[in-house]
């Protein structure tokens, strides 16, 4: 359904939406969450209900806005969300889903977050960097990171790739990645930490050791880059190929349809 | 308009069908709940079709407090196993099937409370382990059904605590007057548990009074008492509910509850569940007259 | 506030619900609940809020209307029980108030509640008559007689008297009377039974063993109709005043503006 | 016509109060809970009059997601402990004055994520011993804040499942759009978990945008998003969530959000709070044309 030519004049935050967009293409009638500060992978779950994905359903942060069609506001939960919205979650409702729901067996449950650390085996921490009683930075806490444990799969963004972000061991757990703690505790189903879409490209844990290995490379970035500004050793394939860019269609659906504001082409994000 | 109609994306899916197609999911064995309360929104088109199917061995786990509904799927023999919190006609009684069943131990029954209930799906909804219950039941009866109750301790006391396990139906049936095509629900009334049995079970089925269009949830997603995710088929069944009411739509019909409750069984299933031969024809029994005049806005 | 002349044409249930309003006066600005075939307690809490407590809150049943100013209707959970109400309770919500809140100690949380079977020390039964695994009449269920170990207080009703609804013992322990087993178990501050409303008289457990004891007879009814409708040894003071009648006034209100349609004058009551 | 018009009966007693009532039922070192989420409904106006009062050594519970309210608490002096979910500023970065006392170790932090804190209330709402948790979460860092889980037994399964404490606050702080002199409370936005607030506080305090009569409420039962029984105090306050946001009512002022930021937090609270005698003295700081930019309806 990338129905259109590539196009050549675009943001990095409108390729790494449309990247997102399109991989919820594999959870069409899954369910998705997203959390606080999260502009960004907004726009990708209503552009992929446009194109990819029209039985995603998707929950707008901490305000609970069940797939809602409203333009791109930056707080997910500022109120303008609940317009063209099909259900409102309370806290409760909230928690209900971010708890273990695998009775149903059918959909899938997944959440595309950040983190102020995100590791080699896919950990991620909200909390603190440095020693979590003497912290150097304090993080905003451990939020619904909890879902790392019970949603079925969990997908990264981040708005800067630098080695304070990407470090070998996060300080605080916050989320687990694929260690021994997350195989001897975590029930089946929760498959853990999926993909990263960074500003310099796209990473799965599909190494041997299941640590990050780099998936794509966004139009314009080198490997030795990406290596560079990671504080660990990535797993790089022996061909990687290019991220495509975005089609003219999803660039107009993005400028017209979603985010007339310009929300995602004001957003710092920095390589 | 859609990118869907203009053949540029794929059409999201409706979950619409059939009062057989719900039956299709409903397996023998599993654990049923159903929505509504007393004679309340109960999915009783559903129902009658579920006992012309001749499903068998089911656990039921009710409503928090189950009349009529209860009654006709033990008196239909759809049942081996019913979690009682409440099965009874209010002032019109008690339930007569199950109180036969019952006291000549031909059903399975395991009693709990509201607590054990609702807090039990709400436990089964989210993978719970357990529910821990506050201090003071100890002094009930709980002694006599050790099978509802385990005990742990609490850790910020060292007390002993009774706890009861976490619920999750195989199947939760619900009746409410409105549902979108793609499973959001509008209770006109009382929502009572019908959420939580959503919430809880691996398959949920939404009769309703009427299909709305996407677009009429939309105008006030405050109002949609449950959320579409949650629903697996959606089926359009007017005075589905019948003869209990549908909040906000229709009265209940206390006469022809009482007349369940005064009948031989056989002869009322034989003429109302498998001498008709489907839910229309079962209307037409009572009549437009009649049923319009059940009708009641909230 | 009883400011009217006594009636003297009035039904049993009018006088039983008189009571009853009467006696949520110490309730003003508590909470209460009725439960299911409850008629007569939902024409007492509408009538104690026009007169005597217009700060009670009070629970229509199961279908969880708050303050509902509808007219009387013959089931508790009917829709039409919303109108005129003030918030619409869910079964999360009723739980919630049916466990424990003294944190707030403030407002007491009564119940208003009958059963098959109640005993001398006010425990009551809806489960079963006779032996649970082999009944001989099997009852409706634990139901919400949970919050007899949680409320502050329970009041009893009954449409009947007779020794097989009074018993010497329950033969299962829905609600817990004033037993040794209620002192070792419930917290303090959940006071347990506190009056029986019957069509013969209003009964309290104040006798020093805690037994039900004989408060006042209903006009027309003797202590030895009362002690031979009754299944165990009631405790009987040297003086029983008469229950007082209703006024003019509460009729007048019951009839008019509570209970149109007569509802309570048409209930099934036995003496 | 109600009979104490007549003085036939009577009545109903309002629970409308000021603001500098509502700190009154504020007490040094209560544990408090406030509503609202991010930049959204929380009781600003109110927790102005509280650093004004001087208030301190609060054991904060905030909000699931909390911003500024939670950082000019601690600015203000007002907070000796903090369980936090989430303390940040959105899009606009950390929240730094919670940020500098946590790094400073001046105040005391209690880690809980939001099941932690969600399924605490609840627990605390009706005395829920404690909340077990589904299996999974030992994979996280729980070691770390020991303070904050314990463990216990799964007696249907045998297994160590962790679980947490109840949260019953002494003082719950919520604004909303609406409410009655009764306390009935409607929000035309997120309730969020405004609701659980109010059941689990010993003492719930409203501020609102309007207070209106119950009538209103009773036009439409079903929108009244906390019934009024947990309310104690009802405070009219426009724009009482400036520069939040008030669901239905008007948009947060991201830019003085901005400006508070930024600010030295003395001179900050100087000009805002204790430089101004009343909330009508600081809205009038933004004037009337600035405040009404501000509004949307839903």
């Amino acid at each position: 359904m990338k129905s259109s030519k590539p196009a050549t004049d675009y943001s990095i935050g409108e390729l790494m939406a449309v990247s997102i967009a399109r991989q919820m293409e594999v959870h069409d009638g899954d369910w998705a969450a997203i959390g606080a500060y999260s502009e960004l992978p907004m726009a990708s779950m209503k552009l992929a209900r446009l194109l990819y994905a029209p039985n995603l359903w998707w929950m707008s942060g901490g305000g609970g806005a069940i797939n809602s069609t409203s333009k791109v506001v930056r707080s997910t939960s500022d109120f303008r969300v609940i317009r063209g919205a099909e259900y409102v979650m309370n806290m409760q409702d909230i928690v209900d889903i971010e708890m273990w729901r695998f009775s149903r067996g059918r959909e899938k449950v997944v959440a595309v977050v950040g983190g102020i650390q995100i590791d080699k085996h896919g950990a991620s921490n909200m909390v603190c960097v440095g020693d979590y009683a003497n912290p150097t930075v304090r993080g905003v806490g451990t939020v619904g990171l909890c879902f790392g444990v019970s949603f079925s799969m969990v997908y990264f963004f981040t708005l800067h790739h630098n080695p304070k972000i990407f470090v070998d061991q996060v300080d605080f757990i916050s989320s687990p990645g694929h260690t021994e703690a997350r195989r001897k505790y975590v029930p089946e189903g929760c498959e853990g930490p999926q993909l990263v879409f960074s500003p310099l490209g796209i990473f799965d844990f599909e190494s041997a050791a299941r640590t990050m290995r780099l998936r794509s490379l966004h139009p314009g970035v080198t490997a030795t880059e990406v290596v560079e500004k990671t504080g660990f050793e990535l797993a790089i394939p022996d061909d990687v190929p290019e991220t495509d860019p975005p089609t003219e269609l999803e660039l107009t659906l993005l400028r017209n349809a979603i985010d007339p504001d310009g929300v995602l082409r004001e957003l710092r994000i920095t390589r | 308009m859609e990118l869907a109609d203009i053949g540029m994306a794929p059409r999201r899916e409706e979950k619409v069908g059939t009062l057989e197609e719900a039956v299709g999911l409903i397996k023998n064995g599993d654990m049923l709940a159903f929505g509504g309360i007393h004679s309340h929104n109960g999915p009783m088109a559903l129902i009658r079709q579920m006992i012309r199917s001749g499903i068998k061995d089911l656990h039921a786990i009710g409503n928090v407090s189950a009349g009529m509904p209860a009654d006709i799927l033990i008196g239909g023999g759809c049942i081996e196993t019913f979690t009682v919190c409440y099965v009874g006609l209010e002032h019109l009684g008690f339930a007569p099937r199950f109180r036969k069943a019952a006291e000549e131990r031909k059903i399975k029954i395991i009693d709990g409370d509201e607590i054990y209930y609702v807090l039990g799906l709400k436990a089964g909804a989210v993978g719970l382990p357990f529910v821990p219950h506050p201090p003071g039941h100890e002094a009930r009866d709980n002694p006599k059904f050790e099978s509802t109750y385990a005990r742990t301790t609490d850790p910020y006391t060292g007390r002993e605590v009774i706890v009861s396990p976490a619920i999750a139906p195989d199947v939760g049936i619900i009746h409410a007057a409105q549902c979108d095509p793609f499973g959001n629900v509008v209770h006109l009334g009382s929502v009572v548990a019908d959420d939580l049995i959503a919430k809880a079970s691996a398959r949920t089925i939404v009769t309703t009074e009427e299909i709305v269009p996407l677009d009429s949830i939309k105008r006030d997603p405050k109002r949609t008492s449950i959320p579409g995710h949650y629903v697996d088929l959606v089926v359009e069944v007017p005075y589905g509910a019948h003869p209990l009411s549908c909040h906000g739509v229709y009265n209940h019909d206390e006469p022809h509850i009482v007349e369940y409750r005064d009948a031989d069984i056989d002869a009322y299933l034989q003429e109302y569940v498998f001498g008709v031969e489907d839910h229309f024809a079962y209307l037409e029994k009572f009549g437009i007259e009649r049923l319009m005049a059940l009708r009641e806005s909230l």
